[in-house]
């Protein structure tokens, strides 16, 4: 990959390598917000009883037992801050699952796809894209090919390796199970050359050594290698047009926890919880956390500083904001009650600090060397400045992944990225427009053809009438003067 | 920018840097030709240098006051000094006044703030000054002196003509009394035109020769046309020894910049290897040019050009391919420039030239190819 | 065959019809806001003034010179002119309605556009041949189309800039026209 | 000999015309220009800009009878565009054809309505649904929110409620621009 940023820990950094579970909390917090950010309904009424694992609406899943309470508008982890209708539960303490049969190996794909979109299975990785309609997409293509991302590039997020780590041998089985099931030509196993204790924890697993059918790719530890755009890219020499997603050419990219939601989902339990590595802002400290979805975040932070001494002293220091996401791609927040959803990777404790002032960019590209998509962020960032969406295409911002390199080289302190998140919300509103307006448009085009054939109609139908009655009154003439003729021959009759 | 990333940056020594810290890199860059300059010509190249540095950032102070914008943050990222610097290289020691005023007016108005300040301009703001300068007051930017070592230091005439200059008194504008031979350019393009006897040297402009373009001794003594003495221009003259130790100065200079990462190499290779293969072809198509060829780069201001002028990096086209043609524009129409027109360096009409094209060539040369 | 070379280059660098002898400056400045548009017109202009240059020859050597009326030639050119534009509309109205629909405007301003017939009127004042006339007038639409696309991509970037209000729009374009033409000051002189 | 010049002048201007009139019945090219100028608009049909629809709206501006900035659904985002396609300058919105709004969709109040259809033909877009004396809906994706159907309600059951919830709308804000 050319450019990206060599990024690496503080020398004397400490990584926790143990797994901290969660406690279960009291109340867990459901957001009623879709993958595209549009409001769900549920068909539960308030103060039902739901039990775990049990999904209230598409993609939104009960993480424990308990009753369900009447939606309220509650903070939302999302840069927007705003606050969406959420679904409270109340645990009831006893935790008891919804039965959920594993499937056997030869169920049909349809039986499969409807099982992790019930278990709420959705990507790991931080696009929280639904697994289930990405595999529908690959399963469509003959020539498949597997990528398992396990290329955690940003530093700071631990949580793929430790998860590598201590559970190698349910990792390789997970693998096995969706190679048996997508039956990919290739499958590569994408890690980075920095994570030697868990390279080191599979290739010694037993059942990968019987049977090697996953392929390993080494990479550099360069940020931002995981990006599944660029990751496709480069392991597959495709070369995605704009807006095209790697499913539609064939190829399943899924993040290696991913893989191991839809292997616990076929056998039976949902997609509840995920690991999140808490750390403080300067990566001195990490430790990793397995948390289920709707915690509430100061809940998770108080947890995470009782097992770590470095992270309470962070929290002591900065008790009231977060980062949440990793170092480059995070976004900062105030520590409340808002709930953990599949995107949180990390958590970062303090605030994201704020670089200087921006002074005027003198176009000395060093932006462009750095850029892993091979663009030229000067003139993106010039264009995205004048909203001119022409330029904007031309220079390609549908290929940027938003990693944030730029911003870190760029001698005048721009926020390229935001700008560019910025570019890209007018963009899609502009589509979004002209979609609608495209629509409105043969609507309108329809409404008045069918307007005019009905006047043409009808003006047609009056002239029948009318010369009907014209024929039918001349009628009636002649039938009375033959009556007339009658009476008079006959005077007597 | 996210502590995270201090180990980053302090790993990553090249991208510590942020604007000011570039634009003070390149004024370093710039003081051991500067320093070798004033040696051979004289204090009059200290005085141009910081009476324009002041000039222009007196000028700069009132149009960030005129757009309201805060003075300190706009002064502070340097570029304006390297401006005037750059424009005070190209002058011959202790120009008048008022040449130092509307140069400095040129550059910081003319060149950078009438198109918004900093990032925006088009045009390379110290070429801009200096075009105005060499085609408005001929006479001031072509008189050049010989170059003597550490003679100008002790001559008083010379410390006479800087305080002139610096009360901005018109007394002394008798022409120099040592006016000297002509510079191995201005031979050079006077044996070019005297070879193919076009007729255009009589034309007005022709009088005035030797511009300078950062080098050059002016010996064609103003309107009279009649060439000066010329004493020789072959190697170990003392106007070769001087003018080959300032390329050789400015090369330094401009390594340390390439070494630093500060400049890519792109730009001023390509301009180079252009500048000798168009060289090379003249010499075949019109065979009375003697100047041998190693001479040709380090005379005149072609090195200064591609190191400090050329890679100013507002002015120049930012994509990689789009560099390399705009380097072999500015070195193809140096030396066309050198050879034909009435300026015997072209450096500074090359420059303007292909900043005109660099909005053009960074249009063209999109880079999208896949991974 | 070099001095044909050294027609056109003289015709588009040294005596530039825009930037040196200040010829043809409002579709220069009016059409120059988008490089589409300045491709556009400089096509057309490049396609009228050849053909201009062609047909003025033609007329000024086999009718107005033996007729000894060379008072007429004004009238002659600017008739030939507006023909050939007329031509040209009509040509793209056919092939290209889109360009025809983005120059719409500024086609008919090329009848008047000065550098069409200032290349008339100027490679018929210097006893040149057929040929030679020809050149000249497509090395001027060459300089012409050229400096016309450089300057449209100068005024694209200048758009997005934050020039100050009382530069913004025409100001800016004409003092950006006048550092040009500085810079092709430097080519005064070539030979 | 001016005679013998005037003349031949004249007969080449008069070939050269003749030929130009069997040149000239090229199809014209104002339909292709109505037809670019309808894509700028937002096609809400809505009428506030005095015209019935959108294409009649287009229609007006290509034959000049009517200003760029009378459409408030269009907002600047119209403006511009028309500006760019016709090369005229581009006027701020004229406020006597309205304000512009963020997106609006019709609701019918269930409760309310009598179900007497007397909404569903000036719908431009046929975007309500309903019956003689039975319940009457707007299917919200349809909708442009051009408040045609407000006026002939009876009973005044229409009301009009933001397009999508704001956390759909939402889109992230541009860095503040220094001073």
């Amino acid at each position: 990959m050319k450019g990206g940023l060599a990024l690496s820990r503080p020398a004397n950094s400490t990584i926790d390598d143990q797994i901290h579970t969660l406690p279960l909390q009291a109340t867990y917090y459901l957001p009623a917000v879709s993958y595209s950010r549009a409001v769900l309904h549920s068909q539960y009424e308030p103060g039902q009883s739901v039990l775990r694992g049990e999904s209230i609406a598409q993609g939104v899943i009960a993480p424990t037992s308990g009753t369900l309470r009447a939606q309220v508008n509650h903070a939302w982890p999302h840069p927007s801050h705003l606050e969406v209708p959420t679904w409270e539960l109340e645990a009831d303490g006893l935790d008891t699952a919804l039965p959920l049969a594993p499937l056997a190996q030869n169920v049909t794909t349809q039986d499969k796809l409807s099982r992790l979109t019930m278990a709420g299975v959705q990507g790991l990785g931080g696009a929280g894209f639904s697994t289930a309609k990405k595999i529908e997409r690959v399963l469509q293509h003959t020539e498949r090919t597997l990528i398992i991302n396990a290329v955690e590039c940003e530093p700071g997020v631990e949580c793929d390796r430790m998860l590598m780590q201590s559970h190698a041998s349910s990792v390789i089985e997970a693998c096995h199970a969706l190679v048996e099931w997508i039956q990919p030509t290739q499958t590569l196993f994408a890690i980075e050359d920095d994570k030697q204790s868990a390279i080191d924890a599979l290739t010694s697993d037993k059942t990968h050594q019987q049977n090697p059918v996953l392929t390993w790719v080494t990479l550099p530890a360069v940020y931002p290698s995981g990006a599944e755009s660029l990751l496709v890219q480069r392991l597959t020499g495709l070369h995605l047009a704009p807006n095209q997603r790697a499913a539609d050419a064939g190829v399943l990219c899924v993040n290696v926890g991913t893989v191991m939601a839809i292997y616990n989902a076929l056998n039976g339990n949902a997609a509840i919880d995920r690991l999140i590595s808490v750390s403080t802002q300067d990566l001195m400290h990490t430790t990793t956390l397995s948390v289920r979805f709707g915690t509430p975040l100061n809940a998770v932070l108080k947890f995470a500083a009782s097992q770590h001494t470095g992270l309470a002293e962070a929290l002591r220091l900065n008790p009231t904001a977060v980062q949440v996401g990793g170092p480059l791609s995070g976004f900062s927040r105030p520590i409340d009650n808002a709930p953990i959803l599949a995107g949180c990777n990390a958590l970062l404790i303090g605030p994201s600090h704020q670089s200087q002032p921006p002074s005027a960019c003198i176009r000395c590209a060093e932006c462009a060397t750095v850029c892993p998509a091979n663009l030229l962020p000067q003139e993106l960032y010039t264009a995205a400045r004048s909203d001119d969406h022409d330029v904007l295409k031309h220079y390609r911002l549908d290929a940027c992944v938003l990693c944030g390199c730029c911003d870190v080289v760029c001698p005048a302190h721009i926020p390229l990225t935001q700008w560019f998140r910025f570019a890209k919300g007018s963009v899609a509103e502009q589509a979004q427009n002209e979609a609608d307006a495209a629509l409105a448009r043969t609507r309108s085009e329809q409404h008045a053809a069918r307007v005019e054939q009905r006047a043409l109609e009808k003006a047609v139908a009056d002239e029948q009438r009318r010369s009907a009655a014209a024929a039918a009154k001349h009628a009636k003439a002649d039938i009375q003067a033959a009556l007339a003729r009658v009476k008079r021959k006959k005077p007597s009759a | 920018m996210i502590p995270a990333l201090q180990s980053y940056r302090q790993a990553n020594p090249a991208q510590r840097r942020d604007t000011t810290r570039i634009m003070t890199r390149v004024c370093w860059a710039l003081v051991p030709g500067t320093a070798l300059m004033a040696l051979w010509f004289g204090p009059g190249v200290v005085t141009n240098g910081l009476l324009l540095i002041l000039l222009c950032v007196l000028f700069e102070a009132g149009a960030l006051l005129l757009r309201q914008r805060s003075i300190r943050h706009g002064l502070n990222d340097g570029s304006i000094v390297l401006a005037a610097w750059l424009l005070a290289l190209c002058l011959p020691p202790a120009v008048p006044m008022f040449v130092l005023v509307i140069g400095a007016a040129a550059t910081t108005l003319l060149g950078k703030h009438v198109y918004g300040g900093l990032g925006q301009n088009p045009f390379n703001p110290a070429m801009v000054g200096y075009a105005v300068l060499l085609i408005s007051f001929p006479q001031n930017t072509t008189q050049w002196i010989e170059p003597q070592w550490l003679g100008g230091w002790f001559n008083p005439d010379t410390w006479e003509r800087v305080w002139s200059q610096i009360t901005a008194s018109s007394g002394v504008t008798s022409a120099w009394d040592a006016v000297t031979q002509a510079t191995p350019l201005d031979q050079f393009r006077t044996a070019t035109h005297a070879a193919s006897s076009a007729t255009t040297s009589a034309s007005g402009m022709s009088g005035m020769s030797g511009m300078s373009g950062m080098s050059g001794v002016s010996g064609v003594s103003g309107v009279s046309g009649v060439n000066g003495s010329n004493t020789g221009i072959g190697i170990g003259s003392a106007t070769s020894i001087a003018w080959i130790s300032l390329s050789a100065a400015w090369l330094a200079g401009g390594l340390y910049l390439l070494f630093v990462g500060l400049i890519r190499w792109h730009l001023p290779v390509a301009m180079l290897a252009a500048a000798t293969t168009t060289y090379i072809v003249y010499t075949v198509w019109m065979p009375d040019i003697t100047l041998p060829l190693p001479w040709v780069l380090f005379y005149g201001g072609l090195i200064f050009g591609a190191f400090f002028i050329a890679t100013d990096p507002v002015t120049a086209p930012s994509s990689r391919s789009a560099r390399l043609w705009y380097g072999a524009g500015i070195g193809i129409l140096c030396v066309v420039l050198r050879v034909h027109s009435n300026y015997p360096e072209g450096v500074a009409f090359a420059v303007l030239l292909m900043n005109a094209c660099a909005p053009l060539l960074d249009r063209v040369c999109v880079r999208d190819q896949p991974q | 065959m070099s001095d044909w070379l050294l027609i056109v280059i003289s015709a588009v660098f040294v005596n530039n019809f825009v930037l040196v002898q200040f010829l043809g400056l409002c579709p220069f400045m009016g059409v120059s806001n988008r490089v589409a548009n300045a491709l556009g017109l400089g096509i057309a202009t490049t396609f009228v003034l050849t053909l201009a240059a062609l047909l003025s020859h033609l007329l000024h050597t086999y009718i107005l010179v033996p007729l000894d009326v060379q008072y007429l030639r004004i009238i002659g050119f600017i008739f030939i002119i507006a023909v050939v534009v007329q031509f040209t509309e009509l040509v793209m109205r056919r092939h290209s309605p889109l360009l025809h629909q983005v120059l719409g405007l500024y086609l008919p301003l090329i009848t008047t556009n000065c550098a069409v017939l200032g290349v008339a009127l100027l490679t018929t004042q210097q006893q040149n041949t057929l040929f030679s006339a020809l050149l000249q007038g497509f090395g001027a639409a060459v300089g012409f189309t050229l400096v016309l696309i450089l300057f449209a991509a100068i005024r694209m970037r200048l758009d997005k800039a934050d020039v100050p209000k009382p530069f913004q729009g025409a100001a800016i374009a004409f003092i950006t026209a006048g550092i040009l033409s500085l810079a092709f000051m430097g080519f005064a002189g070539v030979t | 000999m001016t005679w013998l010049a005037l003349t031949s002048l004249l007969l080449l201007c008069l070939a050269i015309g003749y030929g130009f009139a069997r040149l000239g019945n090229s199809q014209s090219s104002e339909e292709t220009l109505i037809e670019r100028i309808n894509d700028c608009l937002p096609q809400t049909q809505c009428a506030q800009c005095h015209f019935p629809g959108c294409r009649p709206y287009a229609e007006a501006i290509a034959d000049g009878r009517a200003g760029i900035n009378q459409c408030p659904p269009g907002g600047d985002a119209t403006i511009h565009a028309l500006s760019e396609l016709l090369g005229v300058e581009a006027l701020p919105l004229d406020k006597q054809f309205g304000v512009s709004k963020p997106p609006l969709v019709a609701l019918i109040d269930e409760a309310v309505c009598i179900g007497c259809t007397l909404c569903i033909p000036p719908c431009p877009v046929d975007a309500i649904v309903g019956s003689g004396k039975l319940m009457h809906t707007v299917i919200a994706e349809d909708c442009t929110g051009c408040e045609l159907c407000i006026a002939p309600c009876p009973v005044d059951c229409i009301s009009l409620v933001p397009a999508t919830a704001e956390i759909t709308q939402w889109r992230p804000a541009a860095p503040e621009q220094r001073s």
